[in-house]
């Protein structure tokens, strides 16, 4: 099927970052009007591939042919001037800016230096409604959802006149009605002659959209599908090296008693709205709604990090009025955030040190750590959590991000936790990590921990929530027991049409 | 103009009213056009500073700039050098100096602060090491003398100071710079976010040391104008300070120390508020001891102000949002 | 091995050589332009008297500086230390674990209660009054004076002023030890004169000239300004020749800046107090080498010597800048 | 120790072995005495500067605190006031100095740099109209003069003068606070990332204010053991510019100004290179008026070096790395 000539051909890249060899001996090629897949677990390298394409990073060793010539993009300009366009994993806005500012940020058209204000605020339109981002252009960023953020980042792909278009994980803050914007988007573009690379841990997305998937582990090439070879198992085998079978398996317990209970509870955001629930011991209860229904805000509450203003909330009776994280967590409440590196990690510190975080204050001798205490704690849970890390010292900084994640829970498992609160628990978290975390919600469930989560992607509210509460524009618009739990009865709710009570 | 200026603008326009009820000598010409004069000045050096400011970085070292360009030129001229030679040259060394700060801060990789904090101790010493530590007269060059420090009288004692022109001049490109040319633009990307600018093929660490060739080299500049200006030269003295109240005048005029946020026009009137306290403390016949004092409170008064309006405005916001969503 | 070492090192010797120079130290209370003018005055003594070889310090930033300085010339087994304390009350107990190390006189500022040998130095009380005589001359039908000066907490400044102030109000002198300083801010009202305002610029040089050019705007009817730190003078009469006002207000001034001196030349400033600085400078160095050689004869009984100060008007500019750019151009060698 | 500490502390033994070298009279016992002295000094107020450092803030005003509660020491003894309360009540006024910019930055939200910038500007003002700008005595209220600034003797000419002694308790218990308690690991905690303290139940804005606390309270110690230590004080000198030194001493010393780093042990190595420094320009005879420049250009050195020092550390160890895997 290749042309003999591929459009991009990378043959034997390597790239070491300080302690970390990010990719070795890496082939991939691209061609013409095609949309290639690229999966692996985290840290497979996957961005690290990319960003070498973009020009961020140079490769260490290897080659890059585009049309048979071989190139060195030694900086974002140089990529750009061939044509290739990165859309970055992180946002990358400056949201200082406006909305056609940051569309032709690095690209302007300009007389000398000087702005061609006129053009950028006219074509940029064109590019939002390309992507049907439906604001004025001019717009701060600072003022759009992270969703609408990553809108924002594609229309500024399309706006710098590329023959390659990288997409670094573009729905992972996708609803999936934006989602399915994008893959309509992905196509027009294909249709165009504009070869897309794709990287995604939404496997399902992955099969609809690829003509042939290349697969990385370990920084090395694990193999490559074409096709009809595209299945889910075959991908996960490739990204893992075995088979992962029986992926959500959740078999429910009858609930305990009411753990917490919301009564007509209204977030800062959402102040006029009232939400009132219960979450039962031994329960998991998911959380679903599109991007920016308020689902983190409430779950912030819960917290005490933006406490709530108005209602009453109840744990196990006792009133809960959390002002403070730290009130909450007295309390026997944690949450593990959805942004995991700003707000989950002290990303400079060491697995120990961040396992014992939240811990200290209980351990402390009149003020002092408890070192011994707090090293017993941090081996037992890097053992009981599978965290892969070369030992307790290891930067956190320095870990997948599975592996990160796994961190943050293992800080919460170690406070002993009656409510865990998880938001977007495997956000941008491959395969087999995903599969440990759900096995731990379940494990907790079971030793009568109430579970309460957030989660954007269908398939884990399905697989995981006894019972599923569905968010629109701050607030539950409908309450879905686990026999009722369907695809199309969450979308109905999640766009606002309230459940037939 | 955005809301951060009109704060400032407010300001200014109360301290101006109330001194000038408690003085009526202070609307007189020869008062206005020291105002305007040394408010041009300060707010030289403010331009210069707001620039790195917008790069989230800091510069300690105008002060010590100042002096050394202001203590070289005198020694030059000592020597005999010929005048607007040495000033070509003097700039074209606060370009260097501007140089070598960006240098050490986007390829050494050090800290902003700690690389003008060594300028700040590195340029006062060579100053007095120079010369010998002895104040230097500013001999009449006639020509420099009024392009420099010179006036152009407009009726009665109301005139216009050589700086003025100097500013406006340097305000009007600023402006333009920050808010019409791509690069202007590039600064406050990088300033927001420097990976996401890098990430949009923006070369920040060249941007960056343009960032501090602008601030040395308008050092220099306000160097010159206040050599001129005062006619002498103490190489243990002058400019000793003034990067503080730069930055004070950047702050105050709406540039955030987050970086990615500068208004040049705030700038001006920042500085002319500085200068006007101190105007107003004379006039009015505060003693100077509590010079200090007043200047640190109102600055303090004022960025409280505007923190606390951005809060209203962010909850009023707020409000509208949701009432228009309900 | 220590004692090994010393027999064959060449240690006694070199003490022993008559050709010797004394070593001493020359430290001022700060940076000033001042202070280089009495360094003038030390180098040429250095130069013609011989025998002495005299390190220069400026301390930069007030009494710490100063005491770490002092403190280190003392580590270095320095032979004699010519000091002028910033704070003479406060530092005695210092100033005599000093003097007990070397030999240690003071200038310019005295600290009368401690064991310095002796003091080279000026009234600056009485010099204030000479001002305030220049002042009357400047201006004898009376008016509005404003005062200008660095910084109030140095004691000559304050001697300075309260003898201005004395003076125009045609006080009784007061003895130098006991003089009763007025308050700083407060309007004067004499007869003839009124002290209408005193400024302080802290070293600050534009803050010198705008408080200058404030006074201008604020007192209408201001009929003299009188700098009390070198770099005022020249400050006042840039604002002056800027409000169009030069002749109108008079000039008084103190030290020697040479802008000050080419005013009164052009008649522009009435005149100025001179301590001479050089005579700091070189009588220190004379006094050192003298106590130094073991000639006790150089020390007055008084202990005091007294440079005196000199008024200088347009009657006797030429032959006063005469001396002082002589004095400039004999001292002058880099440090 | 960390590597940091490792490097300052070469740093040290270079100066001093090339100042003993040239000059005899170094390693005498007077000498050694007062070094020992200015570096407990310094270092205290680098201590102190270093917590604000640790959180990611700066204190611009720690000099101006250092000036005022030295100078209302002396009004308060001038006036008749009990001199061992007046202490107290001094360091209780840092205390509060140290909350106001806690809360002025935590609750209010403004920029550290803004905040202790106007304190500067502030402090020293009161201090000069307090005092009506006059230079005011310490009378010899013997028991806290030989308590702020006396000596025990040693042998010979060596003795351990008073601030060391401060030195050792403050340096000992806040080494302990860092490195041995739940609010140090916190400090440094939030230093790194102050959003994951606080989801971490960490009370961020309470620990940032003790920072704040810290900082002034050592300064105010600092005003009372320099003022002791010179028997007096100049309202408009005393302690200007320390806030720049102890800053110096605190980033040569290993603390990151972009927070979450630091060394008390660095810090204490690093105040003592700066007036190990002064003391050898002195010593060895170099004009004084260079003496800014060489503090400047060690500094500059220092951070340059371990820049460049971290970085072969970091290929050193990619290297290993692939070596190990193919
Ligand atoms: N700038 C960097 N410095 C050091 N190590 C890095 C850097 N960037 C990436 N790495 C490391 O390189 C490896 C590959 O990272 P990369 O981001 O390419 O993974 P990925 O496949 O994109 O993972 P994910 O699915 O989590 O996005 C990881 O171990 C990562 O920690
Ligand atoms: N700190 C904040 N300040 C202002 N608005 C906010 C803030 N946090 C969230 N919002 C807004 O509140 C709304 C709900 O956001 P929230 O993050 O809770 O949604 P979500 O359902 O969790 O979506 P996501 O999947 O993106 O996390 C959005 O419109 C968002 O822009
Ligand atoms: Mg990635
Ligand atoms: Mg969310």
């Amino acid at each position: 099927m290749p042309d003999a000539q591929p459009l991009l051909k990378i043959s034997a890249i390597g790239k070491q970052f300080p302690g970390v060899r990010a990719l070795h001996n890496v082939d991939l090629t691209l061609n013409q009007g095609e949309v290639l897949s690229l999966v692996g677990e985290n840290g497979a390298g996957k961005s690290t591939m990319m960003k070498i394409l973009a020009g961020v990073h140079t490769p260490d060793e290897g080659t890059i042919e585009l049309d048979g010539r071989a190139v060195q993009i030694g900086s974002v300009r140089e990529a750009q001037k061939h044509g290739i366009a990165l859309i970055h994993q992180e946002l990358n806005l400056s949201d200082n800016l406006d909305i056609a500012s940051n569309i032709f940020l690095g690209n302007e058209p300009h007389k000398y230096g000087v702005l061609d204000r006129k053009r950028i605020y006219e074509e940029s339109a064109g590019y939002l409604k390309r992507v049907g981002l439906d604001f004025p252009t001019d717009t701060l960023v600072a003022d759009l959802t992270i969703g609408h953020q990553q809108l924002v980042e594609i229309s500024k792909a399309l706006s710098v006149d590329a023959r390659i278009i990288i997409m670094d994980e573009p729905t992972s803050s996708l609803s999936k009605k934006e989602s399915g914007n994008l893959f309509e988007v992905i196509r027009d573009l294909k249709s165009q002659g504009i070869a897309i690379i794709y990287i995604s841990h939404r496997l399902g997305e992955v099969m609809d959209l690829s003509d042939r998937v290349a697969v990385l582990r370990d920084g090395e090439n694990a193999g490559e599908l074409v096709g009809d070879e595209i299945t889910h198992d075959a991908m996960v085998k490739l990204m893992v090296g075995r088979d992962v079978s029986q992926f959500y398996n959740r078999t429910a317990t009858p609930p305990g008693e009411v753990v917490l209970e919301l009564d007509r509870l209204r977030t800062p955001v959402h102040p006029t709205v009232e939400i009132s629930f219960n979450v039962c011991s031994g329960e998991i209860v998911g959380i679903a709604g599109l991007v920016g229904a308020g689902r983190t805000e409430l779950l912030q509450s819960i917290f005490g990090v933006t406490p709530a203003v108005g209602g009453t909330m109840k744990l196990e009776g006792k009133v809960l009025n959390p002002r403070t994280s730290l009130d909450a967590i007295d309390s026997g409440v944690v949450l593990a955030p959805e942004d995991r590196k700003r707000h989950g990690l002290v990303l400079e510190m060491s697995v120990r040190e961040n396992i014992s975080l939240a811990r200290l204050r209980q351990d402390q001798k009149v003020g002092m750590i408890d070192f011994r205490g707090e090293a017993e704690l941090a081996e037992e849970t890097i053992v009981k959590m599978n965290v892969k890390t070369p030992h307790a010292e290891q930067i956190t900084q320095y870990l997948s991000g599975g592996n990160q994640q796994k961190v943050v829970l293992g800080k919460w498992l170690a406070m002993n936790p009656r409510l865990l609160l998880l938001d977007e628990p495997t956000r941008g978290i491959d395969i087999g990590s995903k599969q440990e975390i759900y096995r731990l919600m379940e494990d907790l469930a079971a030793s009568g921990v109430a579970v309460l989560f957030v989660s954007s992607e269908m398939e884990e509210v399905l697989g995981m929530a006894d019972r599923a509460l569905v968010m629109h524009e701050g607030a539950i618009t409908g309450e879905l027991p686990r026999d009722q739990l369907s695809e199309e009865a969450i979308m109905q709710l999640a766009t606002g049409k309230k459940a037939a009570a | 103009m955005n809301k951060n200026t009109l704060g400032i603008l407010g300001l200014f326009i109360l301290i101006f009213g109330i001194t000038w009820a408690s003085n009526e000598n202070f609307a007189n010409g020869y008062n206005m056009t020291n105002l305007v004069k040394w408010s041009s000045l300060y707010a030289i050096m403010g331009i210069g500073v707001a620039f790195v400011i917008i790069t989230g970085g800091i510069d300690l070292s105008i002060g010590s700039v100042i002096g050394l360009v202001a203590a070289l030129m005198a020694l030059a001229i000592k020597q005999g050098w010929n005048p607007t030679l040495t000033v070509f040259l003097l700039l074209g060394l606060s370009l260097v100096i501007g140089l070598i700060h960006g240098l050490l801060i986007t390829k050494v990789k050090l800290q902003p602060f700690v690389v003008t904090l060594c300028g700040l101790l590195f340029y006062r010493g060579i100053s007095r090491w120079l010369t010998d530590n002895q104040t230097m007269q500013y001999p009449n060059t006639e020509g420099l003398d009024s392009f420099f420090s010179g006036k152009v009288g407009l009726f009665g004692q109301f005139s216009l100071p050589s700086p003025l022109f100097f500013l406006i001049v340097i305000a009007v490109l600023a402006a333009f710079f920050l808010n019409r040319t791509i690069w202007g633009r590039y600064l406050l990307a990088l300033g927001n976010n420097e990976d996401g600018a890098r990430y949009s093929g923006i070369q920040t660490d060249r941007l960056k040391i343009t960032a501090y060739v602008i601030c040395s080299f308008l050092a220099g500049v306000s160097g010159l104008l206040f050599a001129y200006e005062l006619d002498s030269v103490q190489p243990a003295q002058t400019g000793e300070f003034y990067e503080l109240y730069a930055i004070a005048a950047a702050v105050l005029g709406g540039c955030s120390l987050r970086g990615g946020q500068g208004a040049i026009f705030g700038v001006i009137i920042a500085a002319a508020v500085i200068r006007l306290l101190r105007n107003s403390i004379n006039l009015v016949g505060i003693s100077t001891h509590l010079e200090f004092a007043i200047i640190g409170l109102v600055i303090l008064g004022g960025v409280t102000a505007d923190e606390l309006i951005k809060r209203i405005v962010a909850k009023r916001r707020t409000a509208q949002v949701n009432a228009a969503k309900s | 091995g220590s004692e090994d070492s010393a027999n064959t090192s060449g240690g006694g010797e070199a003490g022993a050589n008559p050709k010797t120079k004394h070593k001493i130290a020359y430290v001022t209370n700060g940076i000033d332009p001042f202070w280089d003018l009495c360094a003038a005055g030390v180098r040429q003594a250095e130069n013609e008297l011989g025998g002495v070889e005299c390190e220069v310090h400026f301390p930069p930033k007030g009494l710490a500086d100063q005491k770490s300085i002092l403190e280190t010339l003392l580590a270095k087994g320095i032979k004699g230390i010519a000091v002028s304390p910033i704070d003479a009350d406060g530092q005695t107990k210092f100033l005599n674990e000093v003097a007990a190390q070397t030999k240690l006189i003071t200038h310019d500022a005295d600290a009368p209660k401690s064991d310095r040998l002796v003091y080279i130095g000026t009234d600056n009380y009485k010099a204030g009054r000479a001002l305030g005589q220049l002042v009357k001359e400047a201006i004898p039908d009376g008016g509005e004076v404003a005062i200008f000066v660095g910084r109030l907490e140095q004691l000559n400044a304050r001697q300075r002023r309260q003898g201005v102030i004395d003076e125009l109000l045609d006080r009784p002198s007061q003895a130098l030890g006991q003089i009763k300083f007025d308050e700083v801010a407060k309007v004067f009202k004499g007869e003839k004169y009124t002290i209408v305002d005193t400024r302080t610029d802290n070293f600050v040089m534009d803050a010198a000239k705008s408080n200058a050019e404030d006074a201008i705007t604020k007192y209408e009817n201001l009929a003299c300004m009188v700098g009390l730190f070198a770099y005022n003078p020249p400050r006042c009469l840039q604002a002056i020749k800027e409000a169009g006002k030069l002749g109108q207000i008079k000039v008084c001034g103190f030290d020697e800046d040479d802008a000050l001196l080419q005013a009164i030349k052009d008649g522009h400033a009435y005149g100025t107090i001179s301590q001479q600085p050089w005579k700091y400078g070189y009588e220190s160095v004379r006094m050192l080498k003298g106590i130094l050689d073991g000639d006790d004869s150089v020390v007055p009984a008084s202990k005091f010597i007294d440079v005196g100060y000199k008024s200088v008007t347009a009657k006797n500019i030429d032959e006063f800048w005469a001396e002082k750019r002589k004095m400039t151009a004999l001292g002058a060698k880099k440090d």
